[in-house]
């Protein structure tokens, strides 16, 4: 167990050289304003505190350190040279309100990230702002709402999600005063066009799709869903979590969506940082230019300059303080410009290889895929419903195992419709050695389940905690160490 | 690895997908760069943008952040992890947001923190949605907001909650004092009302009276929503503690804690609550629990809240949040403390009170304001703010921000703040810049291009 | 086990952006002189070398990691932001060979830190040069013979090493061109004053010192060995392994020492990087001022300029193509800022109260001191000598022991003088929860030891490896990967 | 803990210090500052050095260096790590190092490499050292040098090996090709010589006929000592391969595998040699070997080599080496690969190539040799070479090493160099000035500070 920072606090230490040496006078401010006590914090040297979070570091997994094929995450590789260029010093001092003169540089990069996403998505026009996936897909809703509304189409109430949808895409259309209806998943993986026709109509605001989808298959109708909803005067919304598949061959704009979010985190390879930054710039097609997120940039001769509110009077406006996540965005731009026009497409044929080859493997070891028939995308389902039948280890435990032996466990239990699901997705940037390796972990798992059940339910045994108990966290709510409750 | 697919090459592997929705060459995207090449080009485009003497804040501070928070953050384990789903192999970012939580409700006086939203303006706007959620005894979906507050984030908060019908109204504030008086409150005594967001210290920099305004909430059955900056807190008196129950929720920008001004983000937004709301709180929890052996360990908790869990019927649609911030905050509060962040504050006051008294000096410039200030004050110019800022910028020196654009009530004016990092010199050069430039008004215009450095 | 990196290799693969994407034409290079087959690198992607050297770091203990009381070696926490400094593009792009128009920034650092090593051991000049300990000690008894042999003093071919020193200072002695000749040590852990009478003469050349000694007692017999060995025409060597005992407290220079080397990856903090780079600056009294070897800084008004061989004819010259280890010097330097005048003598301060508290807790436990009834200094030495007789569990053994504790292990079997000897130096930058805690698993090997002897002596038992075969490494020599040999 | 001590003070635990011997106050010692104020100094002090477009090589190379190679070097398990002492503690370490050693063997062609020297030029040293002990045919302690060797390679060799009674006996180069000639060996046909140094390309960037020196020693029984680029090993034959045998040992300096210029150090020399003669090595070896289950692992070995252990019949006093420089030259290397090394070293000549034609171009300015040479080249200038170089430094451009200080005999000329980070515009801009200030010859002299950057 390792001890919290907070219970390595002692009072009065301090790591001296990391505020002013004096105390600087503040006594002009009021005692009324003032805090009594101070704030409960640690107290502790900063050796301390570099080996308390250097040690915490080594209780995680990470890319860095193991093959994590968490399927819909695109987990891959985040190239060293995007952090360095991030943050050179020049934009790292760069204040957000500093003057167009002395942003030209930024603003630069951000207009080629702008003109590279739209000729990848075929698209009109991109806005880099939104945070990441789901605030681009708060932003893509919400200018279909502006959309109709500005038309006084206010009729239209209900969000078209598939089934297969991830969460956020219903949550954002909540978020954007909408109703979602879901749409099934035909036995082969694609949308089931026949309910779709059942429900489309004029209480319709549009569809949230993502192609391919997270069953990690390649749907086919997508003209024929895109001209369905087109003519029931529904705007087609691109969830781009799984552009990876396609980059570089296929185009959403060319599938007829109306609007599309990527996600720089996964897509662009920049770093999840267990649990972001993200950034989902949002595309659009001809029509909902004008209500894009502002800040855009925009470029005259060799002059860039901001589009505002000012100049986008019929935007869905800002939805952060400033301009998005520009670190993150830095760091997309820089991993573009190192691939270029032609490793774009070498993304989508390596991520797809290594995920046909590993459903392949796994086929042939005796796992059982979602769905069989199909070309597996840049990810796959596995589901181990037999497993849970007959030996009662369900999917949890399987995963739970797996990281006894060094790898992160793919996505468990989503797609929600594929029961005992595990999403694999490899990503282009692993090499065979790894994909193998994890193959013949997938194979004695499979084998320990089979002649040792228990020991796979008891998983992992070899990480620095054993199972834990989530139940016990839900109800037994402790959310913040307390210095009192402790002694 | 074609053959064990049992494919003839690449190809094949796409040929589900129509062909006419193949796409081409992308031919207007550039080709491949090396590492060296890219690092060039934007090693330039950074150089081109200088490092200008920086006396904005308006929301984004130009604080010291120690080498070791970004040396850290940036190991491989933090920086190339995912969400902690699987909780066993995450423990590194679970304690570590643990001890966030701990220390920002150390530092706001709350009982409970999420672990982090995208930044602090669109903290506010989940905070109201917040508010509206758990306020059962309003049936409006009326919010009252300050004049005073971020004009950026009355408009994010504004863009978002729309959608949901919820109406922002807003509140002015004291001509003199540049604070929200508890007398602009009296219209909606006794009215429906959910929420009331009270910013300390506001957008000007003035200091409000946090304790008359969280009492009228209490004394109204509304809700109160803090808005924050969370360096002040080391200062001022946190939330927690505002008229003696405390508030309700409180929200802010993270940025202080050590993100760079990195244009503007990544940041984070910090939310926190009272217990008894948890559950209407959005984005990832962290609990303390047990393994199987008893022994403590962290995990998501209440994820019944969350998008992947109840979909349509979620707190929020948040996804992905700002971890790698978090997890450079969480070392650099463990890194200051109370004290080096108390010690950082108070060299920001005093530094821009010095400025401030330096500027004064110059005719027709005077603080605008006469209320208590925090560490940013705004500063009346006797010719246009956006010329003067103009002529300083330069001289590579930003003065500050020019609020005609969201205050044309206030004239020509400026919001300028010197964060510790501000050397004496700078303060002196911009306020012989600004002297020079206010003198010689009229004159010819400068030249506009910042200096290489 | 992992595999090396060249185990990872498959033919053609690469890390594509990290060279230049085209070839360029070398065919003017005639035939005779090229290369026939590339040389067998690893061919692997980035990903691969990013992964399994960060997987590779974690095979390792290190001070951000773990507590490191190696003795004699001063394993202090190395300030992060020393790094950063050091680190700043404008000093990591200046070329050595830049003309000192464009080198001021630079200069004045080293002027700087010249000077406050001058201040710090009470000597009169300082040279930044040498590259490590050792180096400090070459150029240190290179001078020492400049000297002798400038006054045609040439009979003097011995330099005095009491039997405590460091190998390196025989072995310095020795590329010098000098015999060395050991001087015991008293039962008090001082040098032998009455051994030393008899040896010392018209032969010695010098004496080679440290004090506090690397027995951890402070030698309070210094100025009468100083005068002892300047009266028979010999001179002084200071070995400033460990400084870091009297920082602010005591200075070289004021007993007598006539050239000295610091450590700067010792007392000032630079990281030891695995085993270097470190930093082995030499300061010296007046006589040996012109020897110092080159290059130096020096200033006139506002101006820095070098002071190379053409300033310095007499100088012992240069030791390595440029100025010695740069980098090394500028994070020495930011640290001596941070610290300043007030935080020299805190370091003195904290390190020997650590280690006196140590002594003091491990005698209670029962642990034997190799000097009981002398103070300990910023180090101090634990006998296992009872242990290894009655129950045949050496010092290596209980030193493997503690790692499985998550302790790296004390210097063990130096100084040689002290039979199975536990080296033990906590330093400054540790609070007591950690000496606390080390405290306690020495004391649970203690106990380990008398219950469970073969449990110590097959020790580790929690790291990646087991107790590694010394012997066989030696006689069945592999030292580099072999592609053919594997398969 | 003084309680614990028993004592009342920290002061009584300085008792046996004698009280004349303990001293004041240090006041020349400035006082302490904050990270942010030396940041703050330092930053100034780095900038005021700008950062001109170098085209100096003589030694230190300007190469692009991966990004990844200092994130992951700087990491606290290899920074904050002592020599790898205790093995089992320090398998990281210790298995990076087997894999350089494997590296570096792999690119010289030789079978043994050690783990580090200080740098290029005392790795030299030690190799001669080691050279005079292993050859045992050689009574003489004489050592035959060529002058075309790195000026500050001959150096440091004699100040080192001097004090040992070793003699560095000089070889010219031919005044056309810059090359050793094996005329030059002639006159030491049959004598008892102990070594003979061979550098591959030698400092004016020619490359030396080495298959025909090395055969010299071989059959004059004289140990052949090569020093070497290893960048230029991706290009050039191995001296493992040189004269067909190979030569006894190789060094040189490692900076060009992934240490920044950085003011010259810390670089580090790197040490190979054959099998035979590893006992004479110098400097830490690690060896693979079995752990107690017979598992892999990986310790320092032949410590009896080492002073630790030998003490004054050590073969050297080295103790700490250049441990992380050798973490970042294998991280570099192994994300370089034989082909990213000969890419690059392509582009370096290339580059060179280019910048000597164009300025061949300028009356007066020729390339001073006409034998083949490898990314670096001397030029003869029409105008004194200090001068010229001092003009260009006021344009931030350092054109080159003046070399008439080392060998006058060479007239005015410069050593200089385009790695593959110098772009066509820096070229030019040499080029551009370089000819002005030629032209200018005789005219003003131009101001000598450096631009901030
Ligand atoms: C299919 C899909 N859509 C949307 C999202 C939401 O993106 P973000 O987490 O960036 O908000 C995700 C992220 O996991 C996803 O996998
Ligand atoms: C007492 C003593 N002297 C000299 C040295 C040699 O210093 P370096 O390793 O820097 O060469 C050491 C290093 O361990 C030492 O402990």
């Amino acid at each position: 167990m390792m001890l919290l920072i907070q219970e390595q606090s002692k009072p009065g230490r301090r790591a001296v050289a990391q505020a002013p040496l004096r105390k600087a006078d503040t006594s002009d401010i009021p005692e009324q304003f003032r805090r009594r006590r101070p704030a409960a914090l640690p107290e502790v040297s900063e050796l301390q505190v570099v080996r308390h979070y250097t040690r915490l570091s080594q209780r995680n997994f990470s890319i860095d350190t193991e093959f994590y094929p968490l399927g819909s995450c695109t987990m891959k590789y985040n190239p060293r040279g995007a952090n360095e260029h991030a943050m050179l010093p020049g934009f790292l001092a760069r204040h957000p309100e500093a003057p167009e003169s002395h942003s030209q540089g930024f603003m630069a990069c951000l207009f080629d990230l702008q003109e590279m996403l739209k000729e990848l998505t075929g698209m009109q026009a991109v806005s880099l702002s939104p945070a990441a996936g789901a605030q681009g897909e708060f932003a893509g809703v919400a200018m279909i709402r502006a959309y109709h509304d500005e038309r006084g189409d206010t009729g239209r109430t209900e969000i078209l999600v598939p089934d297969a949808a991830h969460g956020t895409n219903p949550a954002s259309a909540v978020m954007c005063g909408y109703k979602t209806r879901e749409i099934p998943t035909g036995s082969n993986g694609d949308v089931d066009v026949e309910a779709l026709k059942t429900v489309v109509g004029p209480h319709t605001a549009g569809i949230m799709l993502t192609n391919p989808s997270t069953l990690g298959v390649f749907d086919r109708g997508i003209l024929e869903i895109a001209g369905l909803v087109h003519e029931a005067g529904g705007l087609l919304y691109y969830d781009g979590a799984n552009l990876n598949a396609i980059l570089g061959k296929a185009r959403p704009g060319d599938m007829g969506f109306d609007v599309i979010h990527m996600n720089l985190h996964k897509t662009f390879s920049t770093p999840h940082g267990g649990g972001g930054p993200g950034s989902g710039p949002v595309g659009v097609s001809e029509r909902l230019i004008p209500y894009l997120p502002v800040p855009m940039v925009t470029r005259d001769g060799d002059d860039y300059s901001w589009l505002t509110e000012t100049e986008c009077p019929r935007s869905i406006g800002r939805l952060s303080a400033f301009a998005g996540n520009a670190g993150v965005i830095l760091r997309a731009y820089s991993y573009a410009r190192m691939l270029g026009r032609e490793g774009m497409s070498r993304v989508a044929e390596y991520s797809t290889l290594n995920a046909n080859y590993m459903l392949k493997m796994l086929q042939e070891a005796g796992f059982e895929a979602a769905y069989p028939q199909r070309r597996a995308t840049h990810e796959f389902i596995i589901t181990l419903r037999t497993q849970a039948r007959e030996r009662g280890v369900n999917t949890m435990d399987f995963a739970k195992r797996l990281l006894d032996y060094g790898f992160h466990a793919p996505t468990t239990y989503f797609p929600l419709l594929v029961p005992e699901c595990l999403l694999i997705e490899p990503t282009e940037t692993e090499d065979k050695g790894t994909l193998d390796a994890f193959i013949q972990a997938m194979r004695t798992v499979q084998g320990e389940v089979a002649e040792d059940p228990e020991l796979v339910k008891g998983a992992p045994h070899t990480l620095p905690v054993k199972r834990l108990d989530d139940v016990r966290a839900a109800r037994e709510l402790d959310l913040a160490w307390n210095a009192l409750a402790e002694d | 690895m074609l053959e064990a697919i049992g494919v003839d090459g690449i190809e094949d592997l796409f040929e589900e997908i129509p062909d006419d929705l193949r796409c081409g060459d992308l031919e207007s995207i550039p080709p491949a760069m090396s590492e060296l090449e890219v690092s060039q080009l934007m090693g330039e485009r950074a150089r081109q943008d200088g490092q200008p003497a920086c006396f904005i804040g308006a929301g984004a501070y130009d604080h010291h952040i120690p080498a070791a928070v970004w040396q850290i953050a940036t190991r491989g384990e933090f920086y190339s992890a995912y969400t902690p789903y699987q909780a066993e192999a995450s423990q590194g970012t679970l304690q570590l947001l643990y001890e966030y939580q701990s220390m920002m409700t150390a530092l706001t006086g709350m009982e409970v923190s999420n672990a982090s939203m995208y930044d602090g303006a669109s903290a506010l706007a989940e905070a109201i949605l917040m508010a509206v959620r758990a306020n059962r005894k309003s049936k409006s979906r009326r919010i009252l907001i300050p004049r005073a507050l971020h004009p950026s984030y009355r408009r994010v908060a504004g863009n978002i909650v729309k959608n949901q019908d919820i109406e922002l109204v807003e509140l002015p504030f004291d001509p003199e004092g540049g604070h929200t008086d508890i007398s602009a409150l009296e219209p909606y005594n006794g009215e429906d009302i959910a929420a009331l967001v009270i910013p300390q210290p506001n957008f000007f920099g003035v200091l409000e009276d946090v304790d008359a305004l969280t009492g009228w909430g209490h004394r109204n059955k509304v809700l109160t929503i803090a808005v924050v900056n969370p360096l002040a807190m080391s200062v001022l008196s946190p939330p927690g503690e505002w008229g003696g129950e405390g508030v309700d929720i409180c929200c802010g920008e993270g940025q202080p804690l050590g993100a760079p001004l990195s244009s503007g983000g990544p940041y984070f937004g910090f939310l926190c609550c009272r217990q008894a709301i948890v559950r209407q709180m959005p984005g990832r929890i962290i609990g303390r629990t047990l393994d199987q052996d008893g022994n403590r360990g962290f995990a998501l908790t209440l994820q019944a809240r969350e998008q992947h869990i109840r979909r349509s019927k979620a707190t929020s649609n948040i996804c992905t949040n700002q971890g790698l911030m978090v997890t450079t905050a969480t070392i650099h509060l463990a890194l200051l403390g109370a004290e080096g962040l108390e010690r950082t504050a108070a060299a920001c006051h005093a530094n821009t009170k010095s400025l401030v008294e330096q500027l004064s000096i110059i005719p027709g410039v005077s603080p605008r304001f006469n209320r208590p200030v925090f560490h940013e004050r705004l500063i009346s110019l006797p010719m246009e703010a956006e010329a003067a800022l103009r002529a300083l910028a330069a001289h590579n020196i930003l003065g500050g921000l020019d609020i005609s654009r969201d205050y044309p009530e206030l004239g020509s004016a400026i919001l300028t703040c010197a964060t510790e990092k501000r050397t004496p010199g700078e303060i002196g050069d911009f306020v012989d810049k600004l002297s020079r430039v206010i003198s010689l008004q009229g004159g010819t215009p400068c030249q506009l291009q910042p200096k290489e450095s």
